[in-house]
């Protein structure tokens, strides 16, 4: 067996679909008798429902029916299962599926209108009349814990959603022991999921056959399947989630909405298919996005910039409800120290709820939240130091003679953090080269004597990777030949059906284009766990190379007693068992499978059970840790304050790629969000919680016409922890993006010791920071 | 009572006889009376492109626009760009060769604007490309492979390749 | 977001589309529908008849006449680019548009409803500001023309009765080696301007003698500069004469929203003023 | 957002407070303002008309006279609305005190005002969308003021704003930044929805 596919530029097996238009979106399917739906969301962020009238609504033509949460049925009046418990959750608050009294944030779900179009569903929403009684609403997480202050729910005592901490070392030592201690203060501003897919569901009902059938436009079809199981309190086996063609999830997309039990629900109650699509205004007020953190670090270092302890504060903005555990606070935590070897650590923070949307990970999660903190305090050492940050960043990498090294910190389900392999400086060297770091003072200058201010920056970074416990494949080759592929790993665009097909390809002998890809179906796969944190490829890469190799060891074996021969003299090839030496003594695959699945009155060879099929849960054996070196050079406009990335080089190392053009895709695709969040993504509430920023002329996602050329070099260090040593790579642009960006626009501006507080950095902040740093420049020449 | 229209439309060649309300936009009517779902809408507030087709030969925002207002006209979608036997439009290979899409919702604006972006730019620079598609909005592929893919189908298209 | 149900109208002249309008309460006229049918989609805007112009003949195209260049209300954005006589006569309008969307939304956006519509930072308004430009309007009397100065009333509430009708837009183009600069800033290529400036001068001798600068997106509507304007008259086009007028620039009344200050607007107004001129300048002296 | 307005008549405090709670009386002084029924002493249903630049909103609701303390001189009103096609909400806490400042009546109006839903969901338009309001409490506080002081000016009152409005942009020296501002003498047609 030759390795073919594995680590080639392998032209996707999805894109000819898409690009023909002949994609399966939600939205695309249509089914007999189906019906529209449409929500009424709370346009208060904050109040008790006093009544819902929805007389005139359910009196409107091609309306079939109104529903509030009384209308669901009796055993349905309680709020939605909580997904991640944990202990660190004081209080612990889900919504309902349609709100029961109160409402906590502007886009809640109130009722549902069922009708013969989305257009006249939507007509009977501005027949529907609530009488609220607005309460005070809490937006501003600094001032939420406050004596006095308003409560996101008025029946809690306070805004505290929990208390997380992540501690190590002797910090106390490192902080008496060190010759500095710096610190600083910054807000980081996450935005929303903004897939150009919003969110979507069908469902259909079918009582004496299939029983419920779902589509949703999700990232983890098995756990929504599980979470709406629990919820009714039916078996999982009666319901059955799709997720078909899904345009983009980044996190967002991975929970269980309210919708996803209200659509199945009602489907049933009407007899009728019924689709809900979400459209963009609904996507700004009801797809769960990340929100502000406030942190207050420490820096302990001695005169050398060598980094002896961090310590501070995170004040995290939750939004109204907890739909998803702990996951965006703790991963936030979690990466530090980062790519460095920092011996003591102590970092808590504070989870706050706010009359705003919920919270969910968003590309990355927390780990550009944790992975920004560290960096900013790395390039605080050099800025106060006068220390190269290229400089500081060598003494402080934790190197590769410490792999596997463990931070000290510890992962969600209470395993240590462990770095499993890497060369982090190595990356720097590659990235220094790659950006021309040593010439940009040259550039610099120069580009200064005409009045223009460039700048640089650095960032490092580590991401876990590939989270447990395993994404299973089955490979079974049919009576045809053709090799069925099944797989719980649903897709929103990484090209699962390319990678794993290469994977199976290369060992079982077949060409990609003779598997059949069957994937995101839970009637397809028992099992599957989800596309997040980066974790398919490092989940179910081993899982497919383990199953196509057993099925490859059946089938040798079984041709081996076909053809009398031995099983080393025989290798497969386009999908024939040969004999080596001898190309015309083969037999195919298919045949093979048939012996497997015989007719009646015939027996299954002695020894072998049936079907040509093998099913594989491998994974990787704990979180393989990938890792990246990131360049930003940027150009400041003095007169207006606007930044203009010009430059972007990224080193990344996600141990063995299985297909390189999809890994630089997924970095280039990082990145550009990272960009994003560093200078333009932000969603602003007014002081009512009042969503302000609800249009994309608004809320301002990245454009090819602002969005520099990502230069991408690889090292390929191979993870230990699985068997092809691949890590993940989904998510490493994002992470190092915002720091770098950040650290480049403070070098531009050396001359107005600008420091950055907060992001997304706009102009007018900048042009202000460049402003007063004039004038009291020049104030203070004139005193 | 809704206002109900019987329009005429050619849509990819093919001539199409439909009754339609008139506050449909031409992105709901291909998409649900036609049943050409490769045209996707993702805002309807025509800022991210996706809903892009080809109207009389000009790239335009099908949903901004009524499907009434497209009486009498052509309508070319991402369906209409591949040739008859199917194969691939230059620009359709070039995003393919490129890892010009990832989860593929905004590729049919992409195509629709950049063919016809290429008709009027046959030689266009990666300045003027990114230009272009800045009212195309694609949250995957950060745009490199969207860009490499259209300055490669330039060349084949002009027969430089 | 699909629209609430109306009553579509397709009339074929002026006149009809005249008499449509006033004979039906609560319609809204539908040019390229680049800015009408976002807010149909969502709902902002509600009417119960609609009436479109794409079929209506004789209000689009350009016209030079008696060096007035008489430009139809429904030409839409991406002619005027591409028009010689606009090219020739007044270069800053296809510059300008470059900013305005992006090509698919001028390929069916029109100028007549970009002023219609009259978003504060919208550039065709800004350009007409600059140009004291005329407007037609049809009603069921008759014609009226209005001066530009006098075609804002309000935050996007243009001169303009429920039954009248905006068919013309008519200015005198500046001497052939005028000079123009336009100049914006916006987040992103073709978002709305945060603030936008049209700059014209005429230079003769080295000192100007003619100059029009048009401030858009600061306020509410856009606003000559007039005050900077004759300050400029008799002085050297150079940067420290600019300087003058992006100083007053900076004063400039300013409205603030949930993304900028006001303060930010007339900091930005100086910046770009100065550099529209420095751009304006430059190209009369080549000429 | 909290918006608060002083003003001081030569009436006394007790013709003052009698005006004042005649909300027949006092509801006009609202721009854009009527009254459409009156339910009983203390409710009260109207409707507001508000224009936005291209959107024009009705808002149809209710007012509840929710306290009158007639030794210390307040009252406070609960007013608020729907917009009736669905865009929207407005809520308004209004508490008017009066106190003797001399032979004079100084009366206070503290007005607590949240919009909701779209109309407050724009970020673009929001400074001014706060203008607005301010502005439409000013002026019914200037009403309020010239009812309370004589209410022959009431009349005179009102339309010396109209006018303003129906000025529009005039002069081009006008226009230019030493001018009147443009912005508030524009928000005056949209709040009374001119044209």
């Amino acid at each position: 067996m030759g390795v073919r596919y594995l680590g080639a530029e392998v032209q996707r097996m999805e894109d000819p679909r898409l690009l023909t238009g002949h994609g399966r979106y939600v939205d695309d399917i249509k089914l007999e008798g189906m019906l529209h739906a449409a929500f009424l969301r709370s346009s208060q962020a904050h109040a008790k429902i006093h009544s819902i009238d929805i007389t005139a609504a359910s009196d409107l033509v091609g309306v079939h029916r109104v529903f509030t949460l009384a209308d669901l049925g009796a055993n349905y009046q309680k709020p939605m299962n909580q997904l991640y418990p944990a202990p660190v959750i004081e209080q612990n608050k889900t919504q309902y599926p349609l709100a029961k009294d109160e409402v906590c944030y502007v886009g809640e779900t109130i009722a549902v209108v069922i009708a013969d179009s989305r257009a006249i569903a939507e007509d009977a929403l501005a027949l529907i009349n609530v009488e609220y009684k607005t309460l005070p609403a809490v937006i501003d997480v600094r001032t939420a814990l406050e004596e006095g202050s308003p409560l996101a729910h008025s029946d809690t005592e306070s805004n505290l959603m929990g208390k997380m901490r992540s501690k190590f070392g002797d910090i106390e030592d490192a902080f008496n022991k060190a010759d500095h201690v710096f610190s600083a203060g910054f807000m980081q501003h996450r935005g929303g999921c903004h897939s150009m897919e919003t969110r979507g569901v069908i469902a259909r009902d079918d009582p004496w056959g299939d029983g419920l059938t779902i589509w949703t436009s999700a990232q983890s079809p098995y756990l929504i399947r599980r979470a709406l199981a629990n919820w009714l309190g039916e078996p999982e086996e009666k319901i059955r989630v799709i997720a078909p063609d899904v345009g983009g999830g980044f996190g967002p997309k991975a929970g269980f909405y309210p919708e996803e039990i209200v659509i199945p629900l009602v489907a049933r109650i009407m007899e009728r298919p019924v689709k809900w699509i979400e459209d963009r205004q609904e996507h700004f007020v009801s797809t769960t996005t990340q929100r502000d953190q406030y942190w207050d670090l420490e820096v302990a270092c001695n005169v050398d910039g060598k980094i002896l302890g961090l310590r501070g504060k995170v004040t995290h903005e939750n939004g109204a409800y907890i739909p998803y555990g702990i996951l965006l606070p703790n991963s936030s935590l979690t990466p530090l120290p980062g790519a460095y070897s920092i011996p003591a650590i102590d970092v808590g923070v504070d989870i706050i709820f706010t009359n705003t949307v919920p919270n969910s990970p968003v590309r990355g999660a927390g780990r550009p939240c944790g992975i920004y903190a560290v960096e900013r305090m790395v390039q605080v050492v050099s800025r106060k130091l006068g220390i190269d940050p290229a400089v500081v960043r060598r003494r402080n990498y934790v190197r590769p003679e410490q792999m596997p090294y463990e931070t000290g910190a510890k992962l969600r389900g209470g395993d240590p953090v462990v770095y499993d392999s890497g060369d982090y400086e190595a990356l720097l060297d590659k990235v220094l080269e790659l950006s021309d770091y040593e010439s940009f003072k040259d550039r610099q200058i120069a580009a200064r004597k005409e009045g223009r201010f460039l700048g640089i920056g650095i960032s490092s970074c580590i991401e876990d990777t590939g989270m447990g416990p395993y994404e299973g494949t089955t490979v079974r080759v049919d009576a045809s030949g053709k090799v069925i592929v099944k797989t719980g790993a649903a897709s929103q665009g990484q090209g699962h059906h390319t990678m794993i097909s290469m994977i199976v390809a290369d060992n079982l002998g077949v060409k990609p284009e003779d598997i059949i890809f069957e994937s995101a179906d839970t009637a397809k796969f028992p099992h599957g766990i989800g596309a997040i944190g980066s974790r398919i490829a490092a989940n179910v890469a081993p899982s497919a190379f383990d199953a196509a190799s057993k099925v490859r060891e059946k089938a040798i074996k079984l041709a081996a007693e076909i053809l009398e021969t031995a099983e080393a003299d025989l290798d497969i090839e386009s999908g024939i068992v040969r004999v080596n030496g001898a190309p015309d003594v083969s037999i195919s695959l298919g045949e093979l499978a048939v012996k497997l699945t015989p007719p009646s009155s015939t027996r299954v060879p002695t020894g072998f059970e049936p079907l040509l099929e093998a099913t594989s849960f491998e994974g990787s054996a704990g979180s393989p840790i990938a890792s990246g070196s990131n360049v930003a050079e940027v150009e400041v406009d003095n007169g207006t304050g606007e930044v203009k990335v010009l430059r972007y080089s990224v080193a990344h190392d996600c141990g063995i790629m299985i297909n390189p053009m999809i890994v630089h895709g997924q970095i280039v695709g990082g990145v550009v969000h990272g960009i994003g969040n560093a200078l333009f993504e932000r969603m602003i509430y007014d002081k009512q919680g009042q969503p302000l920023t609800m249009n994309y002329g608004e809320y301002l996602l990245p454009l090819a016409s602002e969005m520099p050329r990502i230069d991408v070099t690889h090292m390929e260090t191979p993870s230990p922890l699985n068997s092809l040593g691949v890590k993940g790579a989904g998510e490493g642009g994002t992470i190092p993006a915002a720091a770098a960006v950040i650290a480049a626009i403070e070098n531009a501006l050396e001359e107005f010791s600008v420091e950055i507080d907060y992001y997304p950095v706009d102009p007018q902040y900048l042009l202000g920071l460049i402003d007063s740093s004039i004038d009291s420049k020049s104030s203070s020449r004139l005193s | 009572m809704p206002d109900i229209r019987e329009i005429q439309v050619s849509v990819n060649g093919e001539d199409h006889s439909a009754k339609v309300e008139t506050r449909t936009s031409l992105g709901d009517f291909l998409r649900q009376n036609l049943g050409l779902t490769g045209t996707h809408l993702g805002c309807e507030h025509g800022v991210c492109g996706a809903c892009t087709v080809i109207l009389d030969g000009e790239a335009v925002r099908s949903c901004l626009m009524l499907a009434v207002q497209a009486n009498g006209h052509e309508v070319t979608t991402v369906e209409g760009l591949a040739g008859e036997e199917g194969e691939l439009h230059p620009l359709q290979e070039a995003f393919w060769k490129h890892h010009g899409l990832q989860c593929g919702f905004c590729t049919p604006g992409m195509l629709t604007s950049l063919v016809a972006f290429l008709r009027d730019n046959p030689n266009p620079s990666e300045r003027d490309i990114r230009e272009a598609i800045s009212g195309n909005i694609c949250r995957c592929t950060g745009y490199q492979g969207i860009v490499d893919a259209t300055l490669e189908a330039a060349k084949v298209m002009q027969g430089r390749v | 977001m699909k629209p609430a149900p109306f009553i579509y109208h397709n009339p074929l002249t002026p006149e009809d589309a005249v008499s449509l309008l006033a004979s039906n309460e609560e319609a809204k006229i539908l040019a390229g529908g680049q800015s009408l049918m976002p807010m149909l989609n969502m709902r902002f805007v509600v009417p119960d008849h609609v009436i479109d112009l794409n079929n209506v003949t004789g209000i689009d195209g350009v016209t030079n006449r008696d060096n007035l260049l008489e430009i139809g209300a429904m030409t839409r954005q991406c002619d005027l680019m591409t028009n010689d006589l606009v090219k020739s006569k007044a270069p800053i309008i296809p510059e300008a548009l470059e900013h305005v969307g992006h090509f698919q939304t001028r390929n069916r956006g029109t100028i007549g409803g970009s002023l219609c519509h009259l978003d504060p930072a919208a550039e065709l308004p800004c350009l007409m500001a600059a140009y004291d430009a005329n407007l037609t309007v049809q009603g069921p009397e008759g014609q009226r023309e209005i001066p530009f100065i006098e075609w804002p009333l309000a935050y996007m509430i243009p001169n303009l009765a429920p039954d009248e009708l905006l068919t013309k837009i008519s200015f005198r183009y500046w001497s052939l080696n005028h000079g123009f600069g336009f100049e914006e800033f916006a987040r992103r290529h073709g978002d709305f301007a945060i603030v936008a400036v049209a700059a014209l001068l005429e230079v003769d001798d080295g000192k100007i003698t003619r100059a029009a600068i048009s401030i858009g997106g600061a306020n509410i509507s856009p606003v000559r500069l007039v005050k900077a304007e004759e300050a400029l008259i008799g002085m050297l086009a150079n940067e420290d004469t600019y300087k003058v007028a992006a100083d007053i620039a900076q004063e400039i009344e300013s409205i603030s929203d949930a993304y900028v200050t006001s303060q930010y607007r007339q900091r930005l107004a100086g910046t770009l003023v100065q550099r529209a001129l420095v751009k304006a300048g430059d190209r009369v002296n080549r000429s | 957002m909290e918006i608060k307005n002083s003003f001081t008549v030569s009436s006394d405090i007790k013709t003052s407070w009698n005006i004042l709670l005649d909300i027949e009386r006092i509801a006009p002084c609202m721009p854009g303002a009527e009254l459409t029924a009156v339910i009983d002493d203390t409710h009260y249903k109207g409707n507001a008309k508000l224009r936005v630049g291209p959107v024009s909103l009705t808002f149809s609701g209710e007012a509840e006279i929710t306290e009158v303390d007639e030794v210390n001189f307040t009252a406070k009103v609960h007013a608020k609305g729907n917009d009736t096609k669905g865009r929207g909400a407005a809520d308004a806490y209004v508490v008017f005190a009066l106190s003797e400042d001399g032979e004079q009546t100084r009366v206070d109006v503290s007005t607590e005002l949240n919009l909701s839903g779209s109309v407050a969901q724009y970020g673009r338009a929001s400074g001014l969308i706060d203008a607005i309001a301010s502005q439409i409490i000013s002026d019914f506080t200037d009403n309020l003021e010239s009812e309370i002081a004589n209410e022959k000016t009431l009349s005179t009152k009102i339309k010396k704003s109209t006018d303003t409005n129906q000025t529009g942009v005039s002069k081009k020296s006008d226009n230019s930044i030493s001018g009147l501002s443009l912005f508030f003498r524009a928000i005056w047609a949209m709040i009374l929805g001119k044209r």
